[in-house]
């Protein structure tokens, strides 16, 4: 009896759910992104798209929703939650930012309902290969080319030695070795000593302190050892910013982070009060700036204007509300084409007014073949108290998309 | 008698190609199904281990014997089709290959070209074009490939009647 | 009298809160009925394997059996060598299949004899167990594969030479079961768009005049699943399946009775972990990827919720227990997001919503459940003081 | 003798001792230094010591292991955001009092030189009344399931911890160092404690020696907190309440039948246990310099009952000797075998290591043989 009432009840419940919202705008934009305690900057961007573009329940353009925190293990909410958003009829284009596991999958189902919809991830965890053959286009950090833009911005602030510092366990990670080996040939090109420092990994049992505490004890000997002209990198989030305060306080240079943003590491390493500026990020950028310069480290410091998270977010958004504003849909040949290319770059480089992007098609170290779905971006870096530096438009020479990951030799 | 055996094969295979399935996995279905029925017949027999050892072990190799047709009946291959100069034979201007009727690949000279198969045995046909488009020679070739898992098939030499166009694949 | 209002209540609470909740949920989302049915389906088809797996310790007295994990870990393995063998479609799936057997029956007899040993903390010690074997099986994949155990497909292997990757792609077997009879529902208009969308397959159509858009049916899938409750059914009536209800219901009795009971608990973990095995096997092949990982971590967590859901305890459960879980909790996992986000305008409190409901409501079954065994047992106790006293 | 002893410790721990011993000796040889080792065990020590101890008078009640730890581990959590929260009102607060009752000294003393301890006292001062508010009803509930308390603390404290994430985002935070950056609401998943309370007990008194040859540093304070708490758990437990208490662990028939209220007796220790959880995090993230909120607490439960356990406590048997030895093996196994495995075999295997051995002693523990009762 139970049972029945219940089946019943459900039944008419799946009914009433048929009716949905009378929306006044053209078409939708869905957006997924994590929540504040995974990936702050992502989920600020696609409020920002609310913001312009209006959120769908109230007659806008965006739907935005959240993967779990969890994400590892909980895939199939992922899925459900992307597939969910082609159940608008609306629905035009869905961007993924960041794509983690399950995203291919999720795109997948929704090619099997819905060919209309463009399908846009930003910053992939799966594979290249495995996520463009499900998303139109996919965006990454550009490991390949800013091995080489690295070193080369810091043979422009004037460095005369490279230190990398990381640990085997992110020296297993593909993109991360790769950067790497590409950097270690990059020095040797441009005439600077390339160096590998090992330091704990934080995620280990030193935790997160230990560490810190490692960086800023060793900074002092690494200083000495290398001279004041070294230029430091660091692989890991968390080292930057005991990093940065040495940097400042002890000489040295600093090209840019891993995940390069004027929130990423300075804040912490600086003490700035943030507070006002919230989400402005020439502010931030201004603030940033100043306590540099007044921490003794202005033209030896740089980062991204922007954070690579937030525009990400916003970019693909609004690259594809301009793909379908401009009729894109109708041409079958568009995705992959240099102009689709240009349009990504343009759609950065509107939500950072003053800095450029470079942009390039990923290309298979191991079988050469170009995969025009996938996009990899870098941003120009900006050095604090000097200015950009004009990496973006840089041509990375062809021989550094040869180059394979070679073992870390300690 | 064998003619009424083929026709009822081919009637059952044109029954199951309607789902997509072949008549190795119908058949394997079928067998599935009967073994269950089986299964459930003899009671608890099996969950009691009460079987004597024999009777285990013919078991076991079935269940052995059955995991290897599998491996060679699922295995999925992937077929490089290479139009390079090998040995004494030149690549063509244009070939248009394709695997058991499949699309067809259009290779142009040194071009590679990358196709998967399921199952030990394929078929490939090579059409070579000349200088305007047109077909100037076919060939159609079985070709077993057993145990082993990806090879490379050098199109100039296939199409050249020499024996030897199987290359190890590219890693 | 009142104690009968609260046996209902007991027994209904969890299914009816949910089918409230559901009744706010559901229109709040927005999302249309062809997508509710097409996604439900596509979860009893994915995850009701798993849960009925469930079932055979529930009717041996062992609880819930977080230990399943195991089982799905196993499922793992052998989909593991599938994929570094390039073994496709359904044979691909039966030879995983068989791989995982002799893996879940050995950690299943592992299972059950640690289970014996801790009578009266099956659901803690299960769980605990849970983690130590995802301790080894880490070990396994993350260091002695590629190093002891062959793997050497570079789509598999991490670039160091051992050890699985993060994320594996199982597009050779995707879908292979759900798709096999391949099954369509549409309503009266939506046919021959999704005829050509399919480029002309062969597939059973079904037409609803009722539905707007197109629902596909994993037909296999759900009739692997049939089978198997039918094998459930089938047991329970078997020798052994006595045996194990009787088990459940007074080990002292049973032992006297001759029933072996350890051994027949073994048996019970053993095809329990046997069938999870099966169960994530299905579940994956539906999913497309493997979290090499992280896939099976939450398996006897959600399937758990599920059934809890459904109205079982941790000492009764019935297939329809199993399925209206699946329907419930997994409308929850749908909606919840969507509703929480229109309700409140963050999308994230959705989420946080959802899994604080997925964990609240594990505890609250479990309580009322404990709650209402100590008030029978503190009953009997009342009735039997100066007989002999105690339990 | 030694028959005796070996009875006495358990083989699993005279094991691993052993192993951790072996640990020590072999350090030097693959390149690790014993000295800075050693610190990291007695730091680690000091960090979890206090939560482990939080597991005794639940065990000693008979209500199984504390696996509702997070519970504790929120009203912890609570506290320490708060203290930060209100850090400048309170410390207005005292100054006022000190003009009002004109005691000078207090301006000077307390605000400029103890401002760090006084923040610390803070955050214990709040998160303690929340602590025991929750530990009554989370006691409440525990006396309605007696016989499954372990399964049903350990939902109890999943759920209790993904309530949290919601509340996070919700509750009314203002202080800029803890909101997020953008929104300027909802709080940060961690929180540093820098310049409010950081190390305020590590350093008290702290013994650091650091020349060329020797890295040696040892958080007296952070230990002598330890070890007081530890005695006021081994007075209590002494106590007519705490010998009542064990009682009811040990035989609640009889202990109902010489008069003890059980229920009362196993409530006042999980309320006991839960204040002991929310001080044990606060002196953690002390020495951690981070409040880690959202799903920082979720797994924090399985060392602390792995420690109690590897010291050779059992399900319903646990002494301060229990904590103090098994929380140094399994922080000097944790501090030892990263390092020291790590190097000698240029892997990462200590995670994996980490998960077998604390989950293979919690299993170790669960199924032995248990004496009668309940």
């Amino acid at each position: 009896m139970k049972l029945k009432l219940t089946v019943i009840s459900l039944l008419v419940f799946a009914l009433f759910a048929g009716a949905a919202f009378a929306e006044p705008a053209k078409f939708h934009i869905g957006i997924m992104t994590g929540t504040v305690s995974q990936s702050e900057d992502d989920l600020r961007g696609a409020e920002l798209m609310i913001k312009m573009y209006g959120d769908s329940a109230n007659g806008g353009m965006v739907t935005h929703i959240t993967y779990p925190d969890n994400f590892p293990s909980e895939q199939e909410t992922t899925i459900s939650q992307i597939v969910g958003l082609a159940d608008d009829p609306l629905m035009k284009v869905i961007v993924v930012n960041q794509a983690v596991p399950g995203t291919a999958e999720a795109f997948r189902r929704v090619r099997e309902k819905r060919k209309d919809i463009l399908l846009l991830a930003g910053e992939p965890h799966e594979d290249p290969g495995v996520i463009t053959e499900a998303a139109d286009i996919a965006t990454h950090t550009d490991h390949i080319g800013r091995g080489y833009t690295i070193p080369l911005g810091a043979q422009k602030m004037g460095a005369k030695t490279f230190v990398h510092i990381s640990f085997p366990r992110h020296m297993s990670y593909e993109t991360l070795g790769l950067r790497r080996a590409i950097m270690e040939e990059a020095c040797k090109d441009l005439g600077i000593k390339f160096v590998f420092e090992t330091a704990p990994d934080p995620t280990s049992d030193v935790g997160m302190a230990g560490a810190q505490q490692y960086i800023l004890e060793n900074m002092p000997a690494w200083i000495e050892k290398y001279g004041k002209d070294a230029a430091f990198f660091c692989t890991n989030d968390g080292h930057t910013e005991p990093l940065l305060r040495q940097v400042a306080a002890l000489g040295g240079f600093f090209v840019e982070a891993d995940l390069p943003s004027p929130l990423m590491g300075y804040p912490g390493a600086l003490g700035i009060d943030l507070s006002k500026e919230q989400g402005d990020w020439p502010a931030i950028l201004k603030k940033v700036e100043e306590a540099v310069v007044k921490a003794g480290g202005g033209g030896r410091m740089g980062t991204w204007a922007y954070s690579w998270g937030y525009t990400t977010t916003a970019a693909l958004a609004e690259f594809g509300k301009r793909y379908i504003d401009n009729g894109h849909d109708k041409d079958p040949k568009y995705i992959g084409s240099a102009k689709a290319l240009k349009d990504m770059r343009e759609a950065y480089d509107a939500f950072c007014p003053g800095a450029h992007w470079g942009a390039s098609y990923f290309i298979e170290a191991a079988t050469g073949v170009k995969n025009a779905k996938f996009i990899l971006l870098r941003q120009d870096t900006y050095v604090l108290g000097g200015g950009y530096l004009g990496l973006a438009d840089v041509e990375i020479p062809e021989k550094y998309f040869q180059i394979r990951m070679t073992p870390v030799k300690n | 008698m064998s003619a009424i055996f083929n026709e009822y094969c081919e009637i059952l295979t044109e029954f199951l190609a309607q789902w997509g399935i072949s008549l190795e996995l119908g058949l394997l279905i079928a067998a599935l199904i009967l073994w269950l029925l089986l299964y459930i017949g003899r009671g608890l027999a099996f969950f009691r281990f009460l079987m004597r050892w024999y009777q285990r072990l013919i078991i076991l190799a079935g269940l052995i014997a059955l995991g290897f047709w599998l491996f060679y009946i699922g295995r999925e291959h992937k077929i490089y089709l290479d139009n390079k100069a090998m040995n004494d034979y030149k690549p063509f201007e244009q070939v248009n290959v394709s695997i058991n009727g499949g699309t067809s690949a259009e290779l142009m000279a040194r071009d590679r070209d990358l196709r998967k198969v399921v199952g030990p045995e394929f078929e490939l046909k090579a059409e070579v074009l000349d200088d305007n488009g047109e077909i100037v020679s076919t060939v159609t070739k079985t070709i077993n490939l057993g145990f082993s898992k990806d090879i490379m098939i050098n199109l100039p030499v296939l199409v050249g009647g020499s024996g030897d166009f199987i290359v190890p694949a590219p890693r | 009298m009142i104690r009968r209002l609260f046996d209902i209540i007991a027994n209904n609470a969890v299914p009816a809160v949910f089918i409230i909740i559901s009744a706010f949920a559901i229109p709040l989302s927005g999302y249309s009925a062809s997508y509710l049915i097409q996604e439900l389906l596509t979860r009893i088809g994915r995850n009701s394997f798993l849960i009925l797996s469930l079932l055979i310790p529930i009717m041996a007295g062992m609880g819930l059996n977080f230990g399943m994990v195991l089982g799905a870990m196993a499922g793992q393995i052998g989909l593991l060598f599938i994929c570094d063998w390039g073994i496709v479609g359904i044979p691909g799936i039966v030879l995983a299949c068989l791989i995982g057997t002799p893996i879940a029956i050995i950690l299943g007899i592992f299972c059950g004899h640690v289970l014996n040993r801790a009578k009266g903390r099956e659901m803690v010690t299960s769980y605990i167990l849970g983690f130590f074997i995802n301790g080894v099986y880490q070990m396994v994949v993350l260091y002695l594969m590629g190093w002891i155990i062959p793997i050497t497909n570079p789509a598999l292997l991490l670039s160091r030479g051992y050890g699985v990757r993060n994320a594996v792609s199982l597009l050779g077997i995707r879908g292979i079961l759900d798709n096999l009879i391949p099954t369509v529902i549409t309503g009266t208009q939506g046919a021959g768009q999704f005829f050509n969308a399919q480029g002309g397959n062969p597939f059973i159509l079904l037409q609803i005049p009722l539905i707007d858009g197109s629902i596909r049916i994993p037909l296999a899938t759900l009739i692997v699943i049939a089978l198997f409750c039918v094998f459930i059914i089938w047991f329970r009536k078997t020798k052994l399946g006595q045996d194990m209800r009787a088990i459940g219901q007074n080990q002292a009795v049973s032992d006297s009775a001759g029933i072996p009971v350890n051994r027949t608990r073994i048996i019970a973990i053993v095809i329990s972990t046997v069938l999870a095995c099966y169960g994530q096997i299905i579940y994956l092949q539906n999913m497309g990827t493997l979290n090499t990982y992280n896939s099976h971590d939450q398996a006897g967590m959600f399937s758990i919720a599920a059934l809890l859901i459904g109205g079982a305890s941790v000492s009764r459960a019935s297939i329809a227990n199993v399925f209206l879980g699946v329907i419930l909790f997994h409308l929850m996992f749908i909606v919840a997001p969507v509703a929480g986000k229109n309700l409140i305008g963050d999308a994230q409190i959705g989420e946080y919503f959802r899994v604080f409901v997925s964990y609240g409501i594990i505890a609250i079954a479990l309580v009322l459940h404990a709650w209402k065994r100590n008030r029978e047992r503190e009953a009997a106790r009342r009735s039997l003081r100066g007989n002999k006293g105690g339990e | 003798m030694i028959g005796r002893f070996i009875q006495n410790a358990g083989w699993p721990r005279i094991i691993i001792a052993l192993f951790l011993l072996g640990l020590f000796i072999a350090a030097p040889f693959v390149g690790v230094r014993v000295d800075t080792s050693l610190s990291n065990t007695l730091v680690r020590f000091g960090m979890n010591g206090v939560m482990v101890l939080a597991m005794i008078p639940m065990v000693q009640a008979g209500c199984g292991l504390n696996f509702g730890l997070p519970l504790g581990i929120i009203a912890g959590l609570l506290g320490a955001t708060l203290s930060i929260e209100w850090n400048t009102e309170i410390l207005a607060k005292l100054v006022e009092l000190g003009t009002v009752y004109k005691i000078s000294w207090l301006n000077e003393v307390f605000v400029t030189n103890w401002r760090a301890a006084l923040g610390f006292a803070s955050a214990i001062i709040i998160a303690v009344p929340i602590a025991a508010v929750l530990g009554w009803f989370y006691g409440k509930l525990l006396n309605r399931v007696k016989g499954d308390e372990m399964m049903i603390a350990t939902y109890v404290g999943f759920s209790s911890v993904s309530f949290m994430c919601i509340a996070w985002l919700l509750l009314p935070y203002k202080h800029p160092t803890m909101v997020w950056g953008y929104a300027g609401r909802g709080l940060r998943t961690t929180i540093s404690v820098e310049g409010y309370w950081l190390h305020v007990l590590s350093d008290a008194l702290a013994l650091d020696i650091h020349t060329e040859n020797i890295h040696l540093y040892i958080p007296t304070g952070m230990l002598i907190f330890f070890a007081v708490m530890a005695f006021l758990v081994w007075v209590f437990m002494r106590t007519k309440t705490g010998t009542a208490m064990t009682a009811v662990g040990s035989n609640p028939d009889f202990a109902r039948a010489s008069g003890v209220n059980v229920d009362r007796m196993r409530t006042i220790a999980v309320v006991m246990s839960t204040i002991l959880g929310a001080v044990g995090i606060i002196v953690y993230e002390q020495s951690f310099g981070f409040i880690q909120l959202y799903m920082g607490p979720f797994y924090m439960a399985l060392p602390a009952v792995a420690s109690i356990l590897l010291g050779g406590a059992s399900v319903n048997k646990a002494g301060i000797l229990n904590v103090v030895v098994g929380t140094f093996l399994f922080q000097g196994i944790l501090t030892m075998t990263p390092s020291v495995i790590n190097s000698y075999l240029q892997t990462d295997m200590s995670e994996v290591i980490r998960l077998i051995v604390s989950n293979g002693m919690i299993l170790y523990a669960l199924t032995r043989k248990v004496r009668a009762g309940r």
